[in-house]
């Protein structure tokens, strides 16, 4: 969305809707909330043009906090009532609210086909690893063996990667952030929204009530710097308290390494480039798992193409011109037509 | 049909082209009937073809046929049985010889009846002798060999020529019924602008049949069938399906909205959808969409977003549907959803028709969730009721679902082309920028609509979404009264539509022994039926309905001025089962058929006789 | 309840635990309903909590309450209004004051009665006064104080601490109703295995909340439950869903096959898959499919493979399952669907009870695609219809709908565990290997039920599909008369399932003034309200339906024994009308409810007193 | 599947059922139904032990063809009541036939899900890149700008490649073969029996209706040596009529080169490996495309991994194994319990 005619100043207090915020105190959505509330307020898009649509699920009762106007649609939906309320009005600014299960398992198929046609909308994947809504039962995103009301015995399934999909589907902006983090959350759902086409955020969220400390082990205090490497575009791809570990190509292989040993300097670490159609070192990026790597947040990818919305409205425009059916009335006497005295 | 050698005058007649699916059959009847209409016949079609893109060549279950009726005076049916059979191998021989009148002409390629294929056929020796077709008017034409010969020269391929035997066939029929070559030769001229070998190839095999047809001595006679008497105006042919599209641009066009259709093709719907994504002159959005629920979400969030919306399917499809419909339910957002019902259950004869999706489009979703519901009756007339369904939609602020089917979606009948200015203008209860003490679901009190604020107006930022809302705020509510008072509030409000519809009309006879009723494609045979019983001085009137939920005011009083009721339906009786469910105190007789056809004029005085009988 | 201070027996008695979402109160009735139900106290429970994992706390919206009725004569339902209200805010008094009976006693946390909470909870002042509770026997114990003191030397954290609140009201309620402790305290010994500290505290606060109990003044008296007059045997207390989940896997068992379910989680249904995902011991093959589509559509393939298949769901599940359903009825497969109705339409009021997808259940798929409904009445009689609807789809071929309701998934009663072997045994009709001439449409000629060749069994080797079927082969068919054969064949199949299933009984007067008419969980409410206006003299029968389609054979006659039938539903009338469509010459009279909320015995007896006097 | 007990002698004529074959005279399907039954008499599996299961489309009708087990299943599910059949019965031998709109379009979520679950089927994908059975409208892999009839003046919306959709939904079989190619499918069909887990197959297959010559390009007599590769394991990557060309790394991208000028040697060419674990390679070689690369055919993508029908029987014969609880009678009578005498 680039619509930034009318420039108007909000805060983010213009963005809270007058209903009671229900989510489990502690839980990560209610920082998520008030990073889009803070987005929302700097882009300079009035308010009336922005439209929040979430599926069924906790994340997806964001809409109603927000004073937007806003859509709670119905499970796994989301992108398909977003590609509706884009396609039919490219001039609104689409938000799309989703979790884990609404996204990945039920509205799986929409995701991917929305990231496919490349429809103009912000998406954000609240990542708990957990049907929270229902009470715990396990999600597409749940880790392998983990314990839940459903697999009481653990479950047997590999976990997607929200990224790695998203990119096998032809996406062409990718982010991940952390729901505390407010700073990079804001950070990252600006660049989602300058992005012209699907940008995909994954926030990984936390669910303390039936998947607390999903995420623990890479968002302590204590480790996240060591743990977590945040990607911007001409930076190298440095991490670490002392920012001394670094990322470099080895073959096909992405590796850690430390500079000032083994003669590495700063140069020989990569510098990231979200903008490369190229998605091989996207993947890679997007893949990395701690303890072998560090976790990537941050964009990491953002490539430019065509929206869907947008082509639909010029082919259209381009008919329009061509055709000399230009109302109902032409259309019904064009052709074979004759006439009964 | 006699056998003089002379002028005929015909009130009407039924042709039937028949063939193999890759005979292009389908194509030949459409020129016909295109022919007829031009010269003012009134004229209907029924095109019939096989679930497979191209089924076994030779083999029955391969046959694709094509009925047209054309007549002089209201011609409201393809016809039960027909006058004058093309049949391009035994297959379609076999598959028709039961659906003739006796002594109608049948003219057959006698090159494609090889021992082989008439085994493939089914029949054992002489196809001619099994059926007992011996006194009929049978016409043997050497089509294949003829239309090679007409091509020899032109340089072109087997597979070329072949294809255009049915161009023959055509030909020949043009002259047995004294029509002019003209309007099919434009046809070609036009579709095949850039290949004029083919223009040509075409016309010389067309003209070589009509020649053929000339030289014969088999045919003894040629016929006429004058004009119409029909109602001044401009016409057009159209189908059910087309008509369907525009009927959904026009009410788009008179409430000045953009259109917008989320669909997935399924037979026998798709050919909306197509036209629909012609028609981007007019401004139509079409997402063809990744599945069915995709097709009716992205068109539930244009409808958010404040265009008008619909989603068009088959069974099978609505059936995907019936979740996201009770969203549009309970967000009361307009929406029409189009059901082109075909032959269930599950893919059940996906190319064949049936009525026998109405339980599943009044209740097929979870919880009390009405919708409103009409019914198209003729190819036509699917113009006026997607104009209607819009109609309703938009101004009630509710789904309609539209209900045709497969009959009327392919069937054609010339469509007297209206003026737009003068349908109804249709007025959204669209909020204005600058209302004071906004709520979204705050409603008129009369009709219980609830004002539509389009994303984009300032200050009238509000969220909607499938929890039960409470009265006006439209904030989540679970207070029990509320739920009870809500639940009541959304029926009523789709049961008011009955204020805004027409009466129930019958036609024939206003009351007496037998009230004929149908609802939905039925209508061509019930009406054929219910005059032909009149013409023979029975008591007899037919109620058709078009509106079915909420069912016209006077429905009551309409059954009571009969003695007897027989609903009739191409299902097991659900529309029978639904006015009992209303007016429990008549008793319904029910006529049922349920064989992927549409009923014969025939089946039906039939079984209105027994009963008058009774 | 008297204010005497001694010990005071009473036939019956209705408790209701009630706090935030928060404060445990779902524990503390089932701790308290087990402790009875071991002491062989007849109880039934009923849970009802909000949407939101924990709504806002210290609102209305947010209170979750639990109510229990214990007694010791049958229990029917978990009682209309209480006896004893704890409540741990100024919310959950405001939630229930409406639900108590005249002068019942009221335990509440006076440490959470705070100015800041009482407005919280839309009260002005004094939430007694305002609530018009001074005759009642009001008791505000500090809880959240006592609770602090009782644990202050065992170094916890607060929210720990806080957390055992729930426990005091618990140790309250033992003493008032002379409950031993020992059940609950054996409880938190195995829950909470590897943490002694919690045991500890959970064990300090209980007692402590038992002996503040019978120190107070305000306590007039304690009271006892005598054990209820029930059948001998073993006995447990079981919920809805767990029963359901139980009742398949016993179906399995007594087929000698596999279960296996396919489903996707969603509320009030998400219980029966946990449980079946627990029973792996047992060989339950659960797939958490990726959604409702999925769910069904890979039980139909564990069907088609040989497995005892079956997918468990709520109405906007059953929705979605739609497509698919129909798959099932015409490739005639076994599976058994489940339908745990909630609040619609939409997604509605999802936590909370309906009965609105009867019409949906009957008829929410494309086409003529009937399908086996029965519909469970008590939490516990879920185990006896879900091993009903498995004896039914595997036995007839055929897809079966169990239908329960939010109020049977979570409430209790106590069950009588039966004895598997005397259970019948389940017959499916599997076609043996070495059969000859299999064909997979060959069917039984007095059920009409088709073979079942299972794969991998050498020589029946053969395809099924959704496309209509010729009779016997199975093959595709395109036949016209095939497909209205085959129509009437799959409705007859399913309509003669009557002749397997037992006749509808009536309760209470045989025949007289007026028939009470129900179905599904309503049945609590429903006899209770019988029995007393039986004891009141009318004439006052009670059909109550566990078997929707077929309706038992007897039903027409049990119908016309009665001057009035009154049909009491939770939803707008879905059953009346579906008896009106089946047997038209009865008036139906109407008592409907669409609150989210069971019935009261007081409701049925007011409008049933009324018909009488009319 | 592995099962090879009672090895038995079939010809492919064994697995022809009696049903007339009722595709369009020169459609793809033909070609491809005759080496599934080739490779089927082959595999040395009991005939009744194959289940074949099937969407809705017109390559959805092969079920009918086959003398084996069949089903026809609804469109789009073919993925999911094949996860079903498996699961049921992990003896059996299951092949899932779906088409471009029936896995891709209506089926996307159930073939993401199966191949992340990774059930061991073998999924025959034939793309035609249109819906043949509803007469040709366009599918999720139909080239932008097709004319089709629901896209009357081109498609706005850019193809999924299937091979990189199953990648990133962490897919470990993916193979490419032709319809006409029945030496290289048999081969295909073969390896992808043998894979335990979920073998994705896309077949291009020419609906000569309405989408004739849609691979003409690549696949014509004349040119397929130059436009097509075929990978196998151990091999080099050489192509070309005269196997001078060949597949060299250069960064993060794939390069043609020719064997022979700048000093290149085989040695220099890229050795093809379908059992990496690391997607890297294999993404790139999915997404060749003519002109610029050769179109690659054979298996790029062949990993081991446990299978989900396995992981779920492991783990049912355990928990029987330590469970007390060993039918219903005993869980009836198990915890809290009491008698009333
Ligand atoms: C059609 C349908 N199926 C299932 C459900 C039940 N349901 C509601 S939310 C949910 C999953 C929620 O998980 P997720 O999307 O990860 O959101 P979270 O609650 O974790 O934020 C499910 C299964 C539903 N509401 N509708
Ligand atoms: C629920 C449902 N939606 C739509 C259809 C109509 N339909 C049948 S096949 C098909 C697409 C076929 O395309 P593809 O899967 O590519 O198979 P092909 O015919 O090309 O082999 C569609 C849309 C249907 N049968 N069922
Ligand atoms: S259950 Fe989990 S995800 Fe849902 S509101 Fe509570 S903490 Fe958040
Ligand atoms: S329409 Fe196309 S895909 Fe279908 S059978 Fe014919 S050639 Fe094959
Ligand atoms: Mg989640
Ligand atoms: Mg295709």
């Amino acid at each position: 969305m680039s619509t930034e005619e009318n420039k108007v100043v909000y805060t983010a207090k213009d963005f809270k809707s007058d209903q009671e915020v229900r989510w489990c105190p502690g839980c990560g959505d209610h920082a998520i909330l008030s990073s889009v509330q803070r987005t929302m307020a700097q882009l300079g898009i009035r308010r009336e043009k922005y439209a929040v649509i979430s599926g069924i699920g906790c994340s997806s009762r964001f809409p109603y906090y927000m004073a937007t106007y806003g859509f709670h649609g119905i499970h796994g939906r989301a992108a398909a009532i977003s590609t509706g309320v884009k396609t039919a009005n490219p001039d609104l600014s689409v938000w799309t609210i989703t979790g884990d299960g609404d996204a990945l398992a039920i509205g799986g198929n929409h995701l991917i086909h929305v990231v496919r046609r490349n429809v103009d909308i912000n998406l954000l994947l609240f990542n708990n690893r957990i049907y929270g809504l229902t009470k715990g039962q396990y999600s597409p995103t749940s880790v392998k063996g983990q314990v839940t009301k459903t697999s009481p015995y653990g479950t047997v399934e590999p976990p997607f990667n929200p990224g790695e999909l998203v990119i096998g589907a032809k996406g062409k902006f990718f982010a991940r952030t952390i729901d505390g983090d407010i700073k990079l959350s804001v950070e990252v759902f600006t660049e989602a929204a300058k992005h012209e086409g699907t940008s995909v955020v994954e926030i990984l969220q936390n669910c303390v009530i039936y998947n607390n400390g999903a995420y623990a082990d890479i968002t302590d205090r204590e480790h996240k710097e060591d743990r977590q490497i945040v990607l911007r575009d001409g930076e190298p791809m440095i991490f670490g308290k002392n920012r001394d570990k670094g990322l470099m190509l080895d073959g096909m292989q992405l590796k850690v390494v430390k500079i000032g040993e083994n003669g590495i300097t700063e140069k020989d670490i990569l510098v990231h480039d979200s903008k490369v159609n190229n998605p091989g070192l996207h993947m890679m990026l997007v893949n990395m798992k701690w303890p072998s790597h560090p976790v990537a947040v941050g964009v990491i990818r953002n490539v430019a193409a065509p929206t869907y919305d947008t082509a639909v409205h010029v082919q259209i425009d381009k008919i329009k011109e061509q055709s000399p059916i230009k109302n109902m009335t032409d259309l019904l006497h064009s052709g074979n037509t004759w006439v009964v005295k | 049909m006699t056998k003089k050698r002379e002028l005929i005058e015909l009130d009407d007649v039924v042709i039937r082209f028949s063939g193999d699916s890759g005979d292009g059959m389908q194509l030949t009847g459409t020129l016909f009937s295109n022919t007829a209409a031009l010269l003012g016949n009134d004229i209907a079609t029924f095109p019939d073809y096989p679930a497979e893109i191209r089924a076994p060549q030779g083999t029955v279950g391969g046959v694709s046929g094509f009925q047209v009726h054309i007549g002089h005076s209201d011609i409201r049916t393809p016809g039960d049985l027909a006058d004058v059979l093309v049949a391009m191998n035994p297959a379609a021989l076999k598959a028709n010889a039961r659906w003739l009148k006796p002594g109608a002409t049948i003219i057959y390629d006698r090159d494609n009846f090889t021992p082989k294929n008439i085994q493939k056929a089914g029949y054992k020796e002489d196809p001619i002798a099994e059926d007992r077709l011996q006194d009929f008017n049978i016409i043997p034409a050497p089509i294949t060999s003829l239309t090679k010969e007409a091509l020899k020269d032109m340089g072109l391929d087997m597979k070329t020529v072949l294809r255009s035997k049915n161009m023959f066939a055509l030909g020949m029929i043009y002259w047995l019924f004294n029509r002019p070559l003209k309007y099919t030769e434009e046809f070609f001229q036009q579709k095949f602008k850039r290949k004029p070998e083919v223009v040509e190839a075409n016309e010389k095999v067309l003209k070589a049949g009509y020649y053929y047809a000339e030289t014969i001595e088999a045919l003894h006679s040629t016929y006429v069938v004058k004009p119409a008497k029909i109602e001044k105006g401009v016409y057009r042919n159209i189908n059910g399906n087309t008509a369907t599209a525009w009927g959904l641009i026009a009410a788009a066009e008179r409430a000045g909205l953009q259109l917008f259709v989320g669909s997935y093709p399924i037979t026998p719907a798709t050919g909306i959808l197509e036209e629909l994504a012609l028609r981007k002159d007019l401004g139509v959005i079409t997402v063809q969409a990744e599945d069915e629920i995709a097709g009716i979400t992205t068109s539930i969030g244009a409808s958010f977003a404040g265009l008008m919306a619909a989603t068009t399917t088959s069974g099978p499809g609505l059936a995907l549907k019936s979740e996201a419909l009770g969203l549009a339910v309970i967000t009361e957002l307009p929406l029409v959803v189009v059901d082109v019902q075909r032959g269930g259950p599950s893919t059940g004869l996906p190319t064949k028709t049936e009525q026998s999706d109405l339980m599943q489009v009044l209740w097929g979703r979870n919880g009390e969730s009405p919708v409103a519901v009409v019914a198209a009756s003729t190819p036509a007339n699917c113009f006026y009721y997607a104009f209607e369904a819009g109609r309703l939609a938009l101004e009630h602020m509710t789904p309609v679902v539209l209900m045709t089917d497969g009959f009327l979606a392919n069937g054609t009948e010339p469509f007297r082309v209206p003026d737009i200015e003068k349908m109804p203008e249709i007025k959204p209860p669209i909020v204005p920028e600058g209302t004071e003490d906004y709520m979204p679901y705050k409603r008129d009190p009369g009709t219980l609509v609830r004002g539509w604020a389009i994303p984009g107006t300032p200050g009238l930022e509000h969220r909607i979404g499938g929890l039960e809302k409470d009265e006006n705020t439209g904030n989540v509510s679970y207070d029990p009264a509320n739920h009870e008072k809500m639940t009541h509030i959304r029926a009523e409000k789709v049961a008011k539509i009955v204020e805004d519809i027409p009466e129930q009309k019958i036609e024939g006879e206003q009351e007496g022994d037998l009230l004929l009723v149908g609802w939905g494609s039925t209508y061509g045979h019930l009406v054929s039926a219910m005059e032909e019983l009149k013409a023979e001085g029975k008591k007899v009137g037919l109620a058709h309905f078009n509106y079915i939920n909420p069912l016209p005011a006077n429905t009551d009083e309409v059954l009571g001025k009969f003695k007897k009721i027989l609903v009739c339906e191409l299902n097991l009786g659900q529309f029978a089962n639904y006015l009992r469910m209303n007016y429990p105190k008549y008793e319904y007789h029910k006529l049922n058929k349920i064989q992927g056809l549409p009923f014969t004029v025939v089946e039906i005085k039939d079984e209105a006789k027994k009963l008058l009988e009774e």
